[in-house]
């Protein structure tokens, strides 16, 4: 038996930490998702994709990342409790922070963004916004004429994407306080899923329909690495220390095993995964419900391993076993 | 240099809250607020019972992961005595801070800012004692240099058997608890 | 069910061994090995130490490592007492269970299979004490079932403090010593 | 001040655990290598390079790889205690085993790799075996001609290569005994290692010019994000608790740091990485001594783990921290 009183009743932090709400889960999940964003349209400016077909998803989710990523950092923004300093984070560079690199490469991953998303003018733009554009829009077509400069756009997005898709995990797994985030996996599981989230997204809105194809692909590949990854994220747990273990046992048959299983595993992985398999195959059509579940698998992983992770403590391992 | 620890004899602690008390007094702690508080840790089965009452607070690790994890440098090791302090004025508020220490020490002060017990800095510069220590009624904290192998800290430590809090997640902390 | 475990009374253990020598006389362990073993553990610094004899074996671990990682199955939970045993018929010699025990309870015996402490289930089964604890001139070491709650070693667990070793590694052993 | 006096002296296991020696290490390496040749071949194979070039390196590989897995086998049977009784890993399958998972994929492994070396039978073979090997020439010309069959050996080949590299690091991170083991990052460190000495042996034996480019380039990225997996290494031990601050430790500045700075980074993927980064660039001729410091490296790089992993250890958190 252990029983523990304490005169202390702090807020957020008693009886059980939880200093994060919805901001940081939904922020993680859009971090994740432009990370993926990133790597996808930068792969395919790479590969040179975006030559192949000129509806190439490549041209269209820049811009969808760049909103998504500010609505991130508005989400961000609103779990400050000190919002009237916020410009401190950019007046240092605090090399031992997850943090201070994140807000770093934010400030490289936009113009990552906006130069792919400049490679193509959207044709609604030009019309309103008249002769206005003419010299953004002649810019534009001299850089999409130059395979070096793709090529080299497509390499810089793919190594920024993949900074900001492994600073979303690092920020967790190095808080060593919470034994659920200190995997030194955690990172690939949000890269793979921000990876999936984002082949979703983009597999739900391409026109090109070989490009669906690939994209549903690609996806069901994501997919089915993130099981793996999370089998090596739970057997890496278990073999770390009894308060890693408990901390898996939160997942896995504790108080978040439900929306674990259900939300997490089943709705966002299985049953997409089948429907995408079966629509590649040609059983079905390809359905925009598949990608959803993707998206909201991953906003459920977020919000599932931020709440998780707050709950586990070092004091589980403290009480000593019962004999019977 | 100097190290300061505090040194805590939980054979003489009654748990009277005077601690709490006087920290909250001294610094102005908001109401809901404690950087400092007392736990009474029971043990054992039925009817072999253990309890251990100690007054817990920032322990001013030697490994700060506290420190490390902050964006802003605004949580930071003051140059005396290796206190862990936090500038408000470079505080963002994103409670990384909260997150990262082992012993919830820390709190979100109502103004937004990160705050916690500064070992009464502003008292040991003057000479005195944290405020917890000078109160107590029953003597039994301690307050002193690690560094001066002759002060009561560091002959407590040699003559006593004592224990820290979590050693295994790597902090190094710096509250020694006398059993 | 039955759930064997030992109980180990270190303020009685003055170190004399004739667990060791019990244990290898009765097992045949070879020369150069060891099935138990005496640690003294000296903590503490001069002049204010404090010593600690334990008689040490393999835990019988509610969660065994050992068994988890053996590839054949030779490693494995006993029917009787949650006893971990090893098949030297089965046993491949692949040391990966030798790796596996964070207590370094196991060593590859010269014909070339792991093997270790059983708790003598072979004189438990025919109602005898384990050899070492049957030898003991202090009368230190208890052996015995933790599912019945009226045994020697369940109600030496209700009414004295102990300590298990490296519970951190979530093994959840079944040798308790008692302090 | 900590003293343990223990008058046990048990071979392989005191003063520290040293159950393994050099046979370990060489088949953990060797089974990376192997694990990188199929993820390399079934790659070229399911994007079709075999039919780029007659000389992919995709038909020479597999059996060099259906050889170094040999080798390691060998290296493996070498260490075990009981040889008589080895056939008792194939009369069972343990599900918690990672060496018994490990045992089972090797048997898919060779005939996976087989299947790739059967697609094309080696001149020289053909002239010293005469008409003898007419059946299986015929029989390799009709799977060379079925796209949907050389496509279905490159994925089995990529599926159980990357299997194969997953288990090499999941054997020892298992282990949850010894701290610098248990990260659940170790498998992905040994992947990216086996696929960059892979990378590097097929470049340096490469005939076709455009493929010792191409895998040369592949190598510069493996080693790059090798790196990147080292730091993140060691970040997820440094959080994760005392013992495996402490096992970290041990590499970066403790008794392996000599072996783990001089061959593993420096003249394992550093001094490599800037040989090739010139010679992709055209600055200096493709020479075989950076591939040959990479497999040097890789395998530098088991022997430190297993070594320093083995001498890693919990009861270093157990002194109390010295006050002064």
């Amino acid at each position: 038996m252990l029983e523990l009183t304490t005169t202390r009743h702090n807020p957020m932090i008693d009886p059980t930490l939880h200093v994060w709400g919805w901001e940081i889960p939904v922020y993680l999940f859009l971090g994740g998702m432009v990370a993926g964003i990133m790597i996808i349209s930068g792969y395919f400016l790479f590969s040179g994709r975006h030559r192949a077909s000129t509806q190439c998803s490549c041209f269209q989710v820049p811009l969808v990342g760049i909103a998504l990523l500010t609505l991130g950092m508005l989400a961000l923004f609103l779990d400050l409790e000190h919002k009237p300093f916020t410009w401190r984070l950019y007046t240092t560079f605090e090399i031992k922070s997850p943090m201070s690199w994140g807000a770093w490469i934010l400030v490289l991953v936009y113009p990552a963004l906006a130069a792919v998303a400049a490679l193509r003018i959207p044709e609604s733009w030009r019309i309103a916004f008249k002769g206005r554009l003419a010299r953004l829009v002649l810019f534009s077509e001299r850089i999409r004429g130059s395979a070096a400069a793709t090529k080299t756009i497509g390499i810089v997005n793919m190594l920024l994407g993949g900074l900001l898709g492994i600073y979303t995990g690092v920020l967790l797994s190095a808080l060593g306080a919470r034994p659920l985030w200190s995997s030194s996996i955690l990172w690939l599981l949000f890269v793979v899923s921000g990876l999936s989230s984002a082949a979703a997204f983009a597999h739900m809105i391409a026109r090109d329909p070989y490009e669906r194809v690939l994209l549903a692909k690609a996806d069901n590949g994501f997919l089915i690495f993130e099981l793996f990854v999370f089998a090596l994220f739970f057997i890496g747990l278990a073999s770390t220390s009894e308060a890693h273990l408990r901390a898996a046992q939160l997942l896995l048959g504790g108080a978040f095993a439900p929306a674990f299983w259900v939300f997490v595993i089943g709705l966002g992985i299985i049953i997409p995964l089948i429907v995408q398999l079966m629509a590649v195959n040609g059983k079905i059509p390809h359905t925009p419900m598949a990608p959803i579940l993707v998206m909201g698998g991953g906003l459920a992983l977020r919000f599932v391993i931020v709440s998780a992770g707050q709950f586990s403590h070092w004091m589980n391992a403290h009480g000593l076993p019962l004999p019977f | 240099m100097a190290r300061f620890a505090m040194v805590i004899d939980t054979r003489q602690c009654v748990g009277c809250m005077d601690c709490v008390v006087a920290c909250k007094t001294e610094n102005g702690v908001p109401e809901g607020f404690n950087r400092d508080w007392i736990v009474q840790d029971v043990n054992g089965i039925y009817p072999t019972l253990h309890m251990e009452i100690r007054s817990e607070r920032c322990n001013h690790c030697d490994n700060p992961p506290c420190v490390y994890c902050c964006p802003t440098g605004a949580s930071h090791v003051h140059d005396l005595g290796g206190v862990v302090l936090v500038h408000h004025e470079k505080c963002i508020g994103c409670k990384a801070c909260l997150a990262a220490c082992p012993y919830d020490a820390r709190f979100v002060h109502p103004e937004g800012y990160a705050d916690k017990c500064t070992f009464c800095i502003h008292r040991v510069e003057k000479g005195l004692q944290p405020s917890c220590v000078a109160v107590c009624p029953t003597y039994c904290m301690y307050f002193g240099d690690l560094d001066d192998p002759l002060s009561e800290v560091s002959l407590l430590l040699t003559s006593r058997k004592y224990h820290l809090l979590l050693p295994e997640t790597g902090t190094q902390p710096h509250i020694y608890y006398l059993t």
